[in-house]
């Protein structure tokens, strides 16, 4: 299991947002995350990145305890897992190529080696034009292309997208499912958070894809519905 | 201890990538460099104070003070006496390096300002005169006095020379003030560039984020800060002293006349002391960011 | 200029709406607090230092310096005309103020510590003795004793005091030190004030960029920025003054024994010069951040 | 005309990103602008608020020629005009409601008298109940249903609205697009850049809306296709 919650809890400032979770992602899975805006959706991916710990219950992260980590596993967990985070952020002052091979460096991987896999990510994602440019000087939607791709380069075990397809037209949309729907089939876990539910109905097309749904802080998964 | 040094060292010299990561300028980096620079120079100049109203401590007790005279006054068949019970007081008074008993030429010299070098002395009914040389700590001339009375009825303290003593005092105080300062100054640098290191952290919390995000250590964000904020430190400072040094340099020499206030500049090994300002003003910052960094990664997730 | 004050006065007393939108503190603003109470602090010592040199310097001048001898040795005959002659001599030499034959007691005065009361002066063969009184500049020794001796054959010039005149200089120029130091401290405090305004407003793009899309004027956000820092300025500039003055009323007073250093404590009316140091400090903060702010308003749509 | 552009043509760094630009919104219109990501729309609403000015050509927004406005003068125009950015940026020290009436206070309008228009306002857009959270404590959603009550509280004559519903779901999507649609009604003109068909599709099904195209850096008129 490279995520396993067992009656997880999480909430801000003393209430209760989530509880009762209880879920276990197989490596090359494809999820699917919905819920109505604030229902906790972003702070659900957060338990799974360790940005946040779970009040109540256990979590564990590619088979981890994420209570018992040291701050250097945090990191080093991390360097396994792909995020995009709902508000793309990035070094504003790297132009966007050193941007996306970031992870690399950062795990002193060569970045040199990775330069031809680089160039592909970026003509997928349709920046091979925008190489150059820093983060500002990015559209809404050339931003959430490069986060997924900045989060994809290290080919991580586990792909966690927020919201990535939400300032993104329908044409691109469906390019960077199909980016994730290879990767999924490469064996990597898939874990995407979105309101689109085109993007659901495209992807159930491809892939044996599960939705779970966030509603009253449980999680439910969604049925025939979708 | 060695592979600290050595630790230390690699941190100097730098890994252009992880450096990257921070951002390069920015008024954080500017202000950094500046206060590092001018509190080096003000350091510079409370160090030439110091130094120099040191020397002028020196010199003025050296040159100046501790000199008094006895003189007795007493009929010519007393004197031999009189001489002989002043010099054996002033030997057991504490306070009293060393008494000596003036020859008439002596006396001669002391006296031709005034007389011109005709003065018939051997024809005079003159007092002998005794010299006294204080030791450091100086005698307590009240005492000295009554003792001197007792002992000598015709025996006279004159110590119109101790008035130098407090220009000595002064010249120590001063150079306690200049110590101060120094210690003022450094306890400033290192609490300004805490300060400023915490702005830039603050300053770069989106970048730590991202950091974070993407899987670094928290050992390699906090060296990319420190290595920025040493360096910064570490020129700004260069800067400071040496500017600091130049102006000292163009500042008017003062010994050309009396000799007692030797000039503000630095002399001898003394050059030495202005040039530990930039090693120790990195050292500082080296610590102080490092903290800074700790404490801010250390609440982050 | 009224309405200019008016609107200064508005502007300290403060709109507390739009002092909102700045946030709150952060590091920058604990910088610019402890900036300018630091500088403020070193601006008490330096300005005492100034202070206390200055009168040191006065001191020193008026009770020391400045008085050389004439002595006259000439046959009993020759004795009136020799002193006309030298006290004609001074009077018409550029550097001299004032000139006067001492009388018999006033040299058995000065010739006491060396002989006693009791020397039989009358009796003495002794010369005649000019008391000498230098103006500000002081004369040429060399050439006085170049006239003296083509004008008056038996007199001898005798400045054997002039050694203190270094004392004065260097006590002078301990002033002026310290009037450098108090500049630099001005200067640096305005930069550093500039830079850790510049550093706010770039931490603050965010919200600039905010208040700018919801219809702010410029002036509008330039005054938050400014009053924030005007405040702060003020606030540390007299912590540290305050601080500093306590800290010189704590020093050890240096009057007790000499006189001739007085100590670094303030006199009089200077205990109004460190009142002026957080008000200036405060100018230069409002207008330091008000240039920043509109510079920096100057570069966004 | 509340907004008027006429060969206006923008591009970064000495390109030409949108060029031959006519267009004249009139007070009461409603209009929806699309293209692909990166096609400029960002570009073409910051235009509109001032934020760039043309490279050529000209523009008059609110009747006046943005060349010959004052930095005062745009402070006045915008108070006038409602945005919502694409990445809705907040004062992060103050209160949401705080937030929501920092148009009102810079304008130097009484905010106590606007009060209940804001409880309104903030019920609307389902957000009463995190009235005194600060900006980096929302959601995503959130955040965007935020900063368009924000853009509507001073009741500005023209609104300009970039992907205002790109984190929201479908129902409270249209939530918000009764709001805009109500406010049109009232004469307001409303512009909104979005890549979302069916948000159009649900607009054009109360008012007469003009959608807008980006193709090519030109503006197009959509058919009727849409
Ligand atoms: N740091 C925080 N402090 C307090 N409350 C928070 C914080 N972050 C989020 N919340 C609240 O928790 C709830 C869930 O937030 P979350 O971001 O997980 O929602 P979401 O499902 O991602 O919504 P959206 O679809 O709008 O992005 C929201 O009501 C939000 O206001
Ligand atoms: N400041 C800038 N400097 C240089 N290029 C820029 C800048 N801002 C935007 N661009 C480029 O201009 C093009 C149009 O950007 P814009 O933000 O207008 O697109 P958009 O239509 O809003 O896209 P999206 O739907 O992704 O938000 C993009 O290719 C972008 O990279
Ligand atoms: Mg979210
Ligand atoms: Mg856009």
């Amino acid at each position: 299991m490279v995520i396993e919650l067992s009656q997880a809890a999480y909430g801000y400032d003393g209430g209760e947002l989530l509880a009762e979770l209880d879920l276990h992602i197989p490596p090359g899975s494809f999820h699917f995350l919905t819920g109505p805006s604030g229902s906790g959706k972003t702070t659900f991916l957060k338990l799974c990145y360790m940005e946040l710990l779970p009040k109540r219950g256990s979590a564990r992260i590619l088979g981890r305890d994420v209570r018992e980590m040291t701050r250097d596993d945090v990191a080093f967990t991390r360097r396994r897992i792909g995020v995009v985070h709902q508000n793309c952020e990035f070094l504003d002052h790297l132009p966007l190529a050193e941007n996306l091979s970031l992870p690399l460096s950062v795990a002193g991987r060569d970045t040199a080696e990775a330069a031809a896999d680089l160039e592909e990510l970026l003509s997928w994602v349709g920046l091979e034009a925008r190489r150059n440019a820093l983060p500002p000087e990015l559209s809404g939607g050339e931003r959430q292309r490069a986060a997924l791709a900045r989060a994809v380069v290290t080919s991580p075990e586990v792909i966690l997208a927020d919201e990535p397809t939400g300032n993104i037209d329908w044409d691109m949309a469906q390019r960077l499912l199909r980016l994730l729907i290879e990767l999924n089939r490469m064996g990597k876990a898939v874990v995407i958070a979105t309101h689109d539910m085109n993007l659901i109905r495209a992807a159930k097309a491809h892939v044996p894809a599960r939705v779970l749904r966030l509603r009253g802080g449980r999680l439910q998964l969604a049925g025939a519905d979708l | 201890m060695k592979a600290r040094l050595l630790g230390a060292a690699a941190l100097l010299a730098g890994d252009s990538k992880a450096d990257r990561v921070v951002p390069p300028s920015g008024f954080t980096a500017r202000l950094t460099v500046f206060t590092s620079a001018a509190m080096a120079f003000l350091a510079v100049f409370a160090l030439a104070l110091s130094l120099a109203t040191g020397r002028l401590a020196d010199r003025w007790s050296d040159q100046l003070a501790r000199s008094s005279t006895v003189r007795i006054s007493a009929p010519e068949d007393q004197m031999p006496i009189q001489e002989a019970a002043v010099l054996e007081v002033l030997r057991t008074t504490p306070g009293v390096a060393d008494a000596r008993l003036m020859s008439r030429a002596e006396q001669a010299a002391l006296l031709e300002p005034w007389f011109g070098p005709d003065l018939p002395i051997e024809t005079l009914p003159i007092p002998s005169l005794v010299e006294v040389i204080e030791s450091e700590a100086g005698f307590d001339p009240d005492g000295l006095r009554l003792r001197l009375a007792a002992e000598a009825p015709g025996a006279v303290l004159d110590d119109h020379t101790r008035w130098r003593r407090p220009l000595v005092e002064a010249a120590g105080r001063l150079r306690a003030f200049g110590l101060i300062a120094i210690g003022l100054i450094a306890l400033s640098t290192a609490a300004m560039i805490t300060l400023a290191a915490n702005a830039a952290l603050a300053a770069n919390a989106r970048v730590i984020g991202v950091l974070r995000l993407v899987g670094a250590q928290d050992s390699y964000i906090a060296r990319a800060f420190v290595r920025r904020f040493t360096n910064r430190t570490l020129s700004g400072a260069t800067v400071g002293t040496v500017a600091g040094l130049i102006a000292i340099m163009f500042l008017p020499a003062a010994d050309e006349q009396g000799g007692f206030l030797t000039g503000l500049g630095f002399q001898g090994w003394h050059w030495l002391w202005p040039l530990a300002i930039p090693p120790l003003a990195a050292i500082t910052a080296f610590w102080a960011t490092r903290l800074a960094a700790i404490r801010t990664l250390r609440g982050l997730t």
